[in-house]
């Protein structure tokens, strides 16, 4: 496959490849993929009111590919037969510019939105990767929670948010 | 012994450095690196409660034990848990 | 706008250009979206266990905008700030190919994959688009519900899969 | 009066046309428009409990009147209504 399913890059994101990789890749294990639902994560021009000039993204790169595969193993175990790509940029973003994509690939509907919004809560959980934004007057790192890859608090919030 | 210890983020902004080696007695835990390393950079201190970490590139808990040579990351809060809905 | 947001077509679809005209729009128009939430339905190479040599899309083409530009108006009332596109394909496919886009653009995730699942499923209840479906050994047509744009109970479904 | 009407689908392939006209009274309904047809293609009987219609190219109700040179559109069901999962 010329695509990794998951990847920290520099590099800017690309979404139809990634989705032909998987489409591929389904088509070629058994019935094909009936269903894709993909999300891109997307710079904005502002935070709270305040203009963002630009993002830097910092990740531990070996463990967000680790924790990329945590929850690639966490989505074949829920649900079987589909799949999903995770590709995260870092460096310095714009506004407008793509921070994250995930596909997620499966046979109906309604498993492809579960398995992809299931990835992002993850990636935002537990993948080693910092925001700080630059506004006009200052900057800023994004901190939420603890990152914690085994804790079952997280992993039920992420599952109760994909699936209705 | 002696670990290798990586900053991420605002940790490295704190402490000036992206990497650094700790001095820990034999038996010590990844908690006791972090002491190590707060007594050097009293400024961290106060991310103890947030902090997690990693053992040679794999996740771990703050009770795992190290040995000589070990690559220890301590990683500040990640943004997964703000709540912007 | 070089792509129209709302769309039947002969001719191979392409997200990419669709997502980037959601994201000029929205940056033109504010803050810019910080998500974008799509959904692509694949013909599969089968249909309950029966191999699918290749399907039909036939559609009443100017009602299926008008289905469209309804869903387009349900959307901004309930998700104000929010924009989907809709592009449907109609005409001979073969499995692997792309029968559908739904791309949805809004400030958050949370919103962005409702506002694709809100879409999708509309589309799918309300568009007059008709799926013939040929096997090797025969033929049949995908019939489920009523087309009823404005029967509630089916919007209310509708609501019920894409919000949580 | 005249009014056309416009077939798709299983019911186009019932009809063995996509296009025809049917001559209702004046006051005529969409449904009376339905009923002149079946009574042409007897074969279309069985699918009035599912057809929709629009016309002119809006959607309609089967109660709407129609007028002389109106498009009457018959929709079979569409796909939304299959549960997959």
């Amino acid at each position: 496959m010329s695509v990794g399913r998951l990847a920290v890059t520099r590099d800017a994101l690309a979404l139809e490849p990634l989705i032909a990789a998987l489409e591929r890749e389904a088509q070629a294990r058994g019935e094909g993929c009936g269903a894709v639902c993909t999300f891109v994560g997307v710079v904005r021009k502002t935070h709270a009111g305040r203009p963002v000039r630009h993002l830097e993204y910092e990740a531990f790169e070996p463990l967000a590919l680790r924790a990329f595969e945590a929850i690639a193993g966490e989505i074949s175990a829920q649900w079987p037969g589909s799949t999903a790509a995770i590709h995260h940029r870092i460096g310095r973003l714009e506004p407008g510019q793509s921070s994250v994509l995930v596909v997620a690939a499966a046979a109906h509907r309604d498993e492809a939105f579960q398995v992809c919004r299931y990835a992002i809560e993850r990636v935002k959980q537990i993948a080693p990767i910092w925001k700080h934004e630059f506004f006009e007057d200052g900057d800023a790192w994004v901190e939420g929670a603890l990152c914690a890859p085994d804790d079952e608090d997280a992993r039920r919030e992420a599952r109760a948010r994909a699936c209705a | 012994m002696r670990v290798k210890v990586q900053l991420f983020a605002r940790l490295r902004e704190i402490a000036g450095h992206d990497a650094c080696e700790c001095e820990v007695p034999a038996g010590a835990s990844i908690a006791d690196v972090w002491r190590a390393l707060c007594a050097r950079h009293a400024s961290l201190e106060p991310f103890g409660r947030t902090v997690s970490c990693a053992l040679n590139e794999d996740f771990a808990r703050m009770s795992a034990p190290v040995r000589e040579g070990d690559a220890v990351a301590f990683l500040p809060p990640v943004s997964g848990g703000a709540r912007v809905n």
